[in-house]
């Protein structure tokens, strides 16, 4: 089982990498792009074959070290 | 690898190497190679391995001194600065990567480099580099630059080695093939310098560090071609590096060269495990068997061709001796690097190479080392400059000076050192910019090493004897100008294609203004790098060689890093002009 | 004094924390090993700066599960010192023995130049050295020295003055390298026994590596445990 | 309209994020996990209502700036 984890910064919180990319693709052309926020994604795969076990694990993941819950927050699916 | 290619001719021209070279492939192994030997072969006899076009120049240097305690051939040269302590230091290009992926080619070069002084035994200290790039107009240029720089800050600053110093020049030759020389150096006790030879036949071979993947397959031979327009296909070769495991690969190998434990040892660099399995039997006159089965891979599938020739990085090869293998393991366990007995010296002067119950490889390596090939390539004096134009409207000073204070070459490089952790270690003494070479204070003693890199091209493009002269004294006096005693220089020779008589004409008759410089200073080259082939594609389809480069890395020492002399004026001094103006 | 320092994989100026720790007490500190479950008895525990972990994922995320850090966490509740610089103040964060995270600099860059630090509170075992609003050089190395913290919990640490060092010109006005909030460079724990700080004070304690700017952190520390 | 653009190394490059956090995970009591990629996630805002248009463009961006295509892939969608 795969499952991704995808780990954004919360809103309010200042995103340096966002703001230094929405920068770049202005001076790139791209004029009509506003907000963007950056963020990791990590890909697991599971040993683990019941969807709802996987992505309960993953949930456990993103707690416990893959998102700092003081300034991130996670989402998780399984895919495949 | 899918199906297997028939070795012939025309996959042998594939690997790089001459129909000469084939038919002497050939003559030594007394039947076709079969393909692994044939990647074998190609890649030892890559100029990058072998310096087949240039051997015959390096020997012109003078290399020996009496605190010279290694000069050229071991991984690093070895000088004696007191106290019965060695400095260790190398540069080393990666000029090629450094195109197809600047913060990778750069980071990786700083890698591969600090392995080099490691792996004799030595703690690196500190880091320097000497970067090419092309016009600042060039669009490109900037994307390269960032890259570069981030690269080597991204890879010492996370090893924790400081990065002290170096030079930056632009110019429209360096436009496709930029420049990215990295010099490291360690300090050891000079009763605790691991060497590459080979010994006792029956010991083991570990494989320590990262696993193998399919990273960097002829990244030799590419290192040593000219850079084609179709480099952006060549971009699988890419290795990315791993500076935290190289970290950790350090403290676990000098945590093992504490012990007895080690015989002989080297790191993976370019052509990866052939290399270093080639040379450090080769060297010690031993033969050597190794078993691909055990060998720590990160993929799957991966065949014997692939594993001899992959140039994934932070790894290393290590003859033990059989009663310490524990000890090793412990250690290695304890760093939680990849750790593998793959093989064992034997005395049939061979290596034999075997996967999965084949033999794949099995090469007598006397032949395979002495007739490699060697080049005394034809060369031609370089067409001298035009000369430069008589300025015809004086600007005034001050307009002259702020003109050259802006110019690239010239300008604070500020925003680059800033980039780089420059006091980690706390015995930085000279910091970038703060004084014409950096210093670096051995840790527990009061001795101060200073280093400096340094060359100008347009100097050796006029005049390529005084060129590579000027290049190596303003190295000497950069050292001396802080006080310090120039020992030894280690260089990086980049230039372009040394089939065109032109350049090889450069490239001669620099080393032999270096050579001459050298003797007079006493100043003896005690390690080194030759980079060929750096030639950009213009639109026109014609190639531009790079200016010829032959950087200068230049160490000297001081008994009492406090009596470092720095830049800065001080107030109620006198300032006194030397020398004829 | 007795000070311990936890070197973690990856940790890189554990050797410049000792020296400065041993010019300061004269006692050479004990290195403890990340996978340690027990700490010797120790006066100050010190988190020294480097990569743990390579800092992959985040800066100190990995770090703060190391098994040593429930003994650092049992040492602080008991009362115990423990000081973190730079990825030392980022691993004290992700434990969340001190309040905030550490972002990427503003600028998107790694950042190594000298520094100035204003010192927001004296009378710690950590700024006894110095008074409230002394000035003093510090170089500071790192990507990831943002300092963030929502609202309340910055208005916080102002209130109950657990901000220990801003960010300052030589004037000793606030100036930002690297976007943190409210140019804060290091703060305290609520009872001042945990302080974390970005900039490497044990750099500069050697006339000879240019200045001794940092001694007073430690020769502050010294002194506070004599007593 | 708001698209999400993500970067993955390609396959077989060294990930030594995905490593570490792998190896993080077992020791953290996740023994089940296998293979780990580290990847990048980039949420634009775009000043655009045709989601074909938005989605071509966030390719435009991908190739352009976001992703280093010597090393790495990405995928975009539509997200909102
Ligand atoms: N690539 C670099 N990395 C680190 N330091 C650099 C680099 N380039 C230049 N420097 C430092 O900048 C200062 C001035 O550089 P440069 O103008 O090349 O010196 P020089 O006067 O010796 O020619 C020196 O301290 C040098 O070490």
């Amino acid at each position: 089982m795969k499952v991704r984890v995808t780990v954004m910064l919360k809103d309010g919180v200042l995103d340096p990498p966002g703001k230094a990319i929405g920068h770049a693709l202005h001076t790139l052309g791209f004029p009509n792009v506003g907000m963007v926020r950056a963020g990791r994604v990590i890909e697991l795969d599971l040993d683990e074959t019941d969807p709802a076990l996987a992505k309960a694990q993953a949930d456990q993941m993103g707690r416990k070290l893959l998102a700092n819950l003081v300034i991130e927050t996670f989402t998780t699916e399984v895919v495949g | 690898m899918s199906a297997p290619r028939i070795v012939d001719q025309g996959l042998a021209r594939e690997f790089g190497l001459t129909a000469e070279e084939y038919g002497r492939v050939l003559a030594i192994m007394g039947r076709t190679p079969s393909f692994t030997e044939l990647g074998i072969f190609s890649v030892m006899w890559s100029e990058h391995c072998s310096y087949k076009s240039s051997r015959v120049w390096l020997k012109t240097l003078p290399t020996t001194a009496p605190w010279v305690i290694h000069g050229p051939g071991e991984n690093a040269g070895v000088v004696d600065i007191g106290q019965g302590l060695a400095a260790i230091f190398k540069m080393e290009s990666h000029n090629h990567p450094s195109f197809i992926e600047p913060f990778q080619g750069a980071a990786t070069g700083v890698g591969g480099i600090l392995r080099d002084v490691f792996t004799m035994g030595a703690r690196p200290i500190a880091n320097l580099n000497a970067l090419r790039f092309g016009s600042p107009e060039n669009p490109n240029t900037r994307r390269i630059v960032d890259g570069v720089v981030r690269g080597i800050g991204g890879y010492g600053n996370c090893v924790g080695v400081p990065t002290v110093g170096g030079e930056i020049n632009f110019h429209p030759s360096y436009d496709g093939n930029p420049l990215v020389n990295a010099m490291t150096v360690g300090v050891a006790r000079q009763d605790r310098i691991f060497l590459s030879a080979a010994a006792g036949i029956g010991n083991p071979v570990i494989y320590v560090g990262s696993r193998t993947g399919r990273d960097g397959i002829h990244g030799a031979t590419m290192a040593s071609a000219e850079f084609a327009e179709d480099a952006e296909s060549k971009r699988p070769t890419v290795q990315v590096g791993d500076p935290f495991v190289e970290k950790l690969l350090i403290e676990a190998c000098l945590e093992l060269m504490a012990t007895d434990a080690i015989v002989a040892i080297q790191d993976m660099g370019a052509a990866g495990l052939t290399s270093s399995s080639v040379e450090m039997a080769g060297k010690g006159g031993v033969g050597i068997d190794l078993d691909l089965d055990q060998v720590p891979q990160r993929e799957t599938g991966m065949s014997a061709y692939e594993m001899m020739l992959s140039e994934s990085q932070e790894r290393m090869l290590i003859v033990i001796r059989p009663d310490r293998t524990d000890i090793a393991r412990a250690i290695f366990d304890k760093w939680e690097l990849d750790f593998a007995i793959i093989g064992h010296l034997t005395d049939t002067g061979r290596i034999v190479v075997r996967h999965q119950g084949v033999v794949e490889a099995d090469i007598a390596l006397a032949p395979l080392a002495d007739e490699a090939p060697l080049y005394n390539r034809p060369t031609a004096p370089s067409p001298p400059p035009e000369p430069l134009g008589v300025l015809s409207d004086p600007i005034g000073i001050e307009d002259a000076l702020i003109r050259l204070i802006g110019c690239p070459d010239i300008a604070s490089r500020a925003w680059v050192w800033d980039q780089y952790d420059s006091t980690v270690g706390g015995q930085t003494v000279r910091r970038p910019g703060a004084a014409d070479a950096a210093v670096v204070q051995v840790e527990g003693t009061t001795i101060g090493i200073a280093l400096t890199t340094d060359c100008t091209p347009r100097y050796v493009a006029a005049d390529a004897r005084l060129g590579g002269a000027q290049a190596v004294v303003e190295a000497w006096r950069n050292l001396t100008a802080v006080g310090a005693r120039p020992l030894a220089v280690t260089d990086n020779l980049n230039f372009g294609n040394p089939e065109k008589p032109e350049v090889m004409g450069q490239f001669a008759d620099a080393i032999a203004g270096m050579g001459e410089a050298c003797r007079a200073l006493d100043f003896p080259v005690v390690s080194g790098n030759v980079s060929l082939y750096n030639e950009t594609r213009a639109p026109d389809g014609s190639t531009i060689a790079i200016l010829p480069t032959p950087a200068i890395g230049g160490l000297g020492v001081l008994e009492d890093a406090g009596q470092a002399i720095g830049l800065g004026l001080k107030p109620d001094l006198d300032v006194v002009l030397l020398g004829r103006t | 004094m007795k000070a311990g320092i936890v070197v973690f994989p990856g940790t890189n100026r554990e050797r410049d924390m000792a020296i400065a720790l041993k010019a300061a007490s004269g006692r050479a500190p004990i290195m403890l090993w990340h996978r340690d479950t027990e700490l010797p008895s120790l006066d100050l525990v010190v988190l020294p700066g480097g990569f743990s972990h390579g800092d992959y994922l985040r800066s100190g995320a990995m770090a703060a599960h190391a098994p040593i850090m429930t003994a650092v966490r049992a040492f602080a509740a008991a009362g115990g010192h423990v000081l973190g610089v730079c990825n030392g103040f980022q691993i004290l964060t992700e434990a969340q023995m001190l309040p905030g995270a550490l972002l990427r600099n503003s600028g998107m860059r790694f950042l190594s130049h000298d520094c100035i630090l204003r010192v927001e509170r004296g009378n710690t075992a950590f700024t006894r050295g110095w008074r409230k609003g002394d000035l003093f050089r510090a170089p500071l190395a790192h990507g990831d020295g943002n300092y963030a913290a929502d609202m309340d919990t910055l208005d916080r640490l102002e209130g109950e003055g657990l901000v220990a060092f801003r960010y300052a010109d030589a004037d000793g006005s606030e100036r930002n390298p690297n976007g943190s909030a409210r140019s804060i460079a290091g703060v305290f724990s609520q009872n001042l026994r945990v302080c974390g700080l970005m900039p490497h004070p044990e750099d500069l304690v050697d006339p000879l590596m240019g200045g001794i700017d940092g001694r007073p952190l430690f020769d502050g520390l010294v002194e506070a445990f004599v007593q």
